[in-house]
């Protein structure tokens, strides 16, 4: 077809650290020990809590859960980097990041177990609970963004996750095209692991690559390896700087795989191979992150041991405290229909006690 | 008290509550430098500005979705649906987050928002234009719905609605927008929202309506009382959803018949749960059949025919005088 | 004839329609490698192939949306949304469109397809899993919605739905997928879409329920037998809208007692329409209140919880009770 | 940011005939002449029929209707490169278009008047009504595209039509990527006429473009010049080509002007300059066409005359039948809720047909 040229965009990768432990040093961010050490732990503590609740799921003393295993570098990183006046507008597959906002582990249990109180967190963390309607928390964490615009709150980010699957949702493109128009400080993340339960990445769309999805709505975007805790950390901040100094939104695509199950209720041996998911395993962030550590000087095989015990002792806590809670009251779905009274509710919260005390005297 | 259409009157509400309160934002299609394709925007973004009243994007979930991000931000969004034909676009953010977020998080998080759109027929416009649907935004447990259905109530009703601390759907009769003027005061009015009202007292009948109908069943009324000499008390529901039982069933109480008039198809109506509540608790009062005047279960006409499927005056009579001989 | 559980018998009517008629095809969110998170599709995509079971993109609106354009051009889609929570997201397709077809082009063009989605609590799933809102898709006219309750009528359902030459939105009770087997036949069976189902004879009482709520209903009615000596006749709605009054009303006026067990929260149920039809033919036939048993008008809770808000055998008992000694 | 280039897109812009009558003669396509002349009276009897609807409303004679003065260019001509076994897939501004496919003008005026006779069209003409909810129809156009291609239709293709503040819409989103995916023989043909009611075209997304857009969902996109019929003609014809040969799903921004109100209940004076109109006026695409006639030495002022006259009578003709029809009949919703009987609605029936016959007997 005959035409002029009247746009020209590309779409990048970047990779740090790579596979093998190899670093690019060019592009090797300068990260304090102290901050290295920090993010590894939050990768190691959300890696035991992940599979410490898929077992208490097979033993039935929680329900269904989402495992996170092996997405830790795509989540926890810009999570670390994060601060208290950002905002996090998470999906339901980031875990790790939870817990370095100052989520419990027992919360979580609690969560997982069926309980709203899992979700209890005072406005000031800045922390939605988890939100299953994939993609539409995009949109919530734009009018957030438009709301610290609009407050001129300095040096403010909103940070919100999205799966590979999360892009083909209407929402996710609404989201983003108010966030280019709003020119709004949102970072969005899209940990792109490869599957949306049983559907592979190829077939959700016909794009080449996610990242250039942010093309059509005039925001920077960039693909990331999301298993390179080096790369999210440099991707993530020049986003989240950007976000902060009324740059406008971002778009960065995490590369990275979903290890286990999509929930405990799924069975992915239905729809992919042993042989990808061993592949996926050579690229897991974990021990990537750590022989960068050692490399470093700054780990070694006893100081992960330490680190592991420790871990398993916090974990082992949690779930205590968890499995000690006394019981939650049971008609506290009636204290959060509305912030106003209402007398429907109050006789009906009436008739449901009546009911519970009654329990099953007649029948 | 000057007087004023609804457009008029709500827009005063609007202003009123923006100047107050720097939180209350307005967005939507057209709401800026269009006004509104009805005008009731008209002034607030000469008046408050481009942050604070946004011609957004041509898209509903997109503005409802960031509605609610605003409002967890501590803002209080006043977005408008152009017409409520197109605001199903936004259902799955009403019923999985907007009217979920409080009991989610056991209060920690609300969203308290409202969503103005214009509703119901009789202005020839084309599809999607003229569907009376409150019925569906009143089955989802979190969500208020208020109908005003003159300028005055509609003041004082979205104002209300502002500052309620939960999402509001205020459904604005778009026939009720110029029909008529009324006194509507200067200085601050506000109703409570889950309220019905007894416009006229009586002890004959019952008649309960809302939004546009509240018209020609007042018509109706006045006539019923000239030719019969019987006294109606006529409900105006204002609140769809949570309901006002009490004002329903203490006025069939008295009076033991009742007549409905929607501008929504009969099925699964207002209505429907009116004697629902009637049944449950003052079924033994009833001295005749509750009658539902309503439309049609059918596909909202076109308006070509929608005049045809509408609760009439003349409807509205012969049920109120059936139900009075039963 | 074999038994077998819902899955296996919805699956069955997907098999068998499916061979014969290659313009159903079936698509959705998992439902070709994966077989459906429930299973529900088994076997289709290496039996029919990926040309008639797709595995869709992640958007509802997309999979309806496309689902339409597919009825339009002449193939019957049966597409699925993975669980009801998750349904809304279609409701503008639906209200604006899938409903509105046949009336807009006064017969030219309709949308023959069934939304399959599995919806209600019981599961210990996940929030957005747990919800019972066919009162929202009943208050859309030119919408069929069609719950069944057991393996063969499930069966027999979809078949019809499939056949049917309007959308059917087809509402399975996942608490009831696996809970019990029945016989069903290997050959062809049909019910009819708009007919509920006198599933006992009595004249003491009316009992009426659907979907999940079934199985309880039951135990109890037959409890009710046992203990009090009481004749209930139980209907089984199995199609939500258009409603079947007749079957309802017949009942009211031979036992003028009558109880609605309704997974639902109370407020704008199907129950409210039910008791709006009791009203309208059979009120002075009425011996007592009807009452409804259902869900409370709280945001659907969370698992945890979830089982002190549906109704129990033991709520439904007293129900029956309170309502035979009025 | 330092990264690896992994894609690279561009967006090409096509205009032929410029708006001084100029042509490129390299890229000017062969048409001949009857088709040429053939599309010059469709936009030309397009234009009238809308000119005469606008004052039939203000006269209150139909309803609210919207306009498509300005945009004849950008529908008429790829309406005319379809076949009858194509698909034309509309929304509410392809008035043209619409004729192009056998509507009649006094079924138009049906239409705005309010009757759904105005949509009655047999299925084999492959014309969808009108469709108002903004975006809706796209998805619907794929899956028509999946429909011709599951049945093996061979040289068949789905035009779908929508402007540019559908492109916002979650459901273009979608149907973008189901077309990709599927690799649907759809043509999309945005009518960029920069305006949604009152929103310009730079508030409605940050790209540059909207023919970018198409990137997101790897399909070929191309933004032209939507006043020229002869750029139109081409994009068109290439599109139109891949999709009938198995080629997949092509977006195609079309470039142009809303030069009346949004519709007849629209004031755009509260939103726009007359400067800015007049501006488009001299890119209108009909003098501009009957330019490009002329000097292909077809066209002149005689012939021009004559063909005003003769469309003039034509459209006369047609709203004295709208005006001569017939009232319709009332209980008409009443047949087509359902395919199947229900005893509610002939309930219903009888006691509508009761009420309308009673009348106002008793108030
Ligand atoms: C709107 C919506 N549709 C369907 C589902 C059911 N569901 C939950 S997660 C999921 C797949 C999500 O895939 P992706 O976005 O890639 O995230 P991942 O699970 O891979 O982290 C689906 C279909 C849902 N939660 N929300
Ligand atoms: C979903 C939806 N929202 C809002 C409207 C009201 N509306 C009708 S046309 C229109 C603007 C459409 O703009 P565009 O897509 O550019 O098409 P144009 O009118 O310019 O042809 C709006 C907001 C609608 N019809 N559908
Ligand atoms: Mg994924
Ligand atoms: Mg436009």
């Amino acid at each position: 077809m005959p035409k002029k040229e009247i746009g020209k965009f590309s779409v990048s990768y970047m990779q740090i650290l790579d596979e093998t432990g190899k670093v690019d040093t060019k592009l090797e961010p300068k990260i304090n020990n102290k901050d290295l050490l920090a993010m590894y732990r939050w990768m190691v503590l959300s890696r035991e809590a992940d599979q410490r609740m898929i077992n208490m799921q097979r033993q039935g003393r929680i329900g269904t859960m989402g495992p996170s295993t092996g997405q830790e570098a795509a989540h926890v990183i810009p999570a670390y980097l994060m601060n208290e006046k950002d905002w996090f507008v998470g999906a339901f597959r980031e875990a790790g990041a939870r817990l370095v906002r100052g989520e419990t582990i027992a919360q979580a249990l609690l969560f997982y177990n069926g309980f709203e109180e899992g979700n209890k967190k005072p406005k000031e963390y800045r922390t939605l609970p988890v939100s299953i309607i994939v993609g539409a928390q995009t949109l919530h964490a734009v009018g957030i963004g438009y709301a610290v615009k609009y407050r001129g709150e300095k040096d403010t980010a909103v940070v919100t996750f999205m799966g590979d699957g999360a892009t083909s949702e209407g929402d996710f493109h609404e989201a983003l095209n108010f966030a280019g128009v709003w020119q709004a400080p949102v970072v969005f993340i899209c940990q792109n692991n490869q599957w949306a339960i049983s559907l592979p990445r190829h077939k959700q769309t016909k794009a080449e690559t996610i990242a250039q999805k942010a093309i059509a709505y005039g925001i920077p975007g960039i693909q990331v390896d999301g298993n390179d805790p080096l790369a999210m950390y440099v991707a993530s901040k020049e986003a989240l700087d950007r976000a902060r100094s009324g740059g406008g939104p971002t778009f960065i695509e995490a590369v990275t795989y979903r290890l286990m199950m999509h929930t405990t209720a799924d069975d992915p041996k239905k729809y992919r191979t042993e042989e990808e998911v061993d592949e996926w395993k050579q690229k897991d962030p974990l021990p990537r992150f750590q022989k960068y550590l050692e490399g470093k000087g700054i780990w070694d095989a006893k100081k992960e041991e330490a680190l592991v015990n420790e871990i398993k002792s916090e974990v082992d806590a949690a779930v205590k405290e968890f499995e000690d809670l006394k019981e939650l009251p049971a008609e506290a779905c009636f204290d959060h229909v509305f912030g106003t009274k209402h007398v429907d509710i109050e006789e009906q919260r009436m008739e449901f006690l009546d009911d519970q005390k009654r329990g099953t005297d007649n029948a | 008290m000057p007087k004023m259409n609804m457009v008029q009157a709500i827009n005063l509400g609007l202003f009123q509550e923006m100047s107050k309160d720097d939180s209350v934002v307005v967005l939507g299609e057209d709401v800026g430098v269009d006004e509104g394709v009805f005008r009731v925007t008209a002034g607030l973004l000469e008046k408050y500005g481009e942050d604070r009243v946004i011609d957004t994007p041509l898209a509903e979930s997109g503005i409802f979705g960031t509605s609610i991000g605003m409002a967890l931000a501590g803002l209080k969004p006043v977005c408008e649906m152009q017409f409520s034909g197109f605001s199903y676009l936004i259902t799955h953010q009403l019923e999985g987050h907007a009217s979920r977020f409080r009991s989610r998080s056991q209060g920690d998080w609300t969203v308290p928002l409202v969503v103005r759109m214009p509703y119901g027929g009789g202005v020839r416009a084309m599809e999607h234009h003229s569907e009376s649907r409150e019925a569906l935004y009143a089955t989802i447990p979190g969500v208020k719905v208020v109908i005003p259905s003159t300028p005055r109530n509609a003041r004082a009703l979205i104002v209300a609605a502002v500052r309620d601390p939960d999402p509001v759907i205020f459904m604005e009769p778009k026939r009720s927008y110029r029909a008529f003027r009324e006194e509507v005061p200067e200085e601050e009015e506000v109703m409570e929202i889950g309220k019905a009202q007894v416009v006229h007292e009586g002890d004959d009948i019952t008649v309960i309506s809302w939004g546009a109908m509240m018209r020609p069943t007042i018509q109706t009324v006045d006539k019923i009382g000239e030719k019969l000499g019987k006294k109606v008390e006529l409900i105006d529901l204002l609140t769809v959803s949570p309901m006002d039982s009490i004002t329903i069933t203490e006025s069939v109480k008295k009076t033991g018949r009742c007549v409905i008039v929607q501008e929504a198809p009969k099925n699964m109506g207002v209505a429907s749960e009116i004697i629902a509540r009637i049944n449950d608790k003052v079924l033994m009062y009833l001295e005749a059949p509750v009658k539902r005047v309503t439309n049609y279960d059918v596909v909202t006409p076109y308006f070509g025919r929608e005049t045809n499927y509408f609760p009439t005056p003349d409807r509205i009579y012969r049920a109120i005088e059936e139900t009075l001989n039963f």
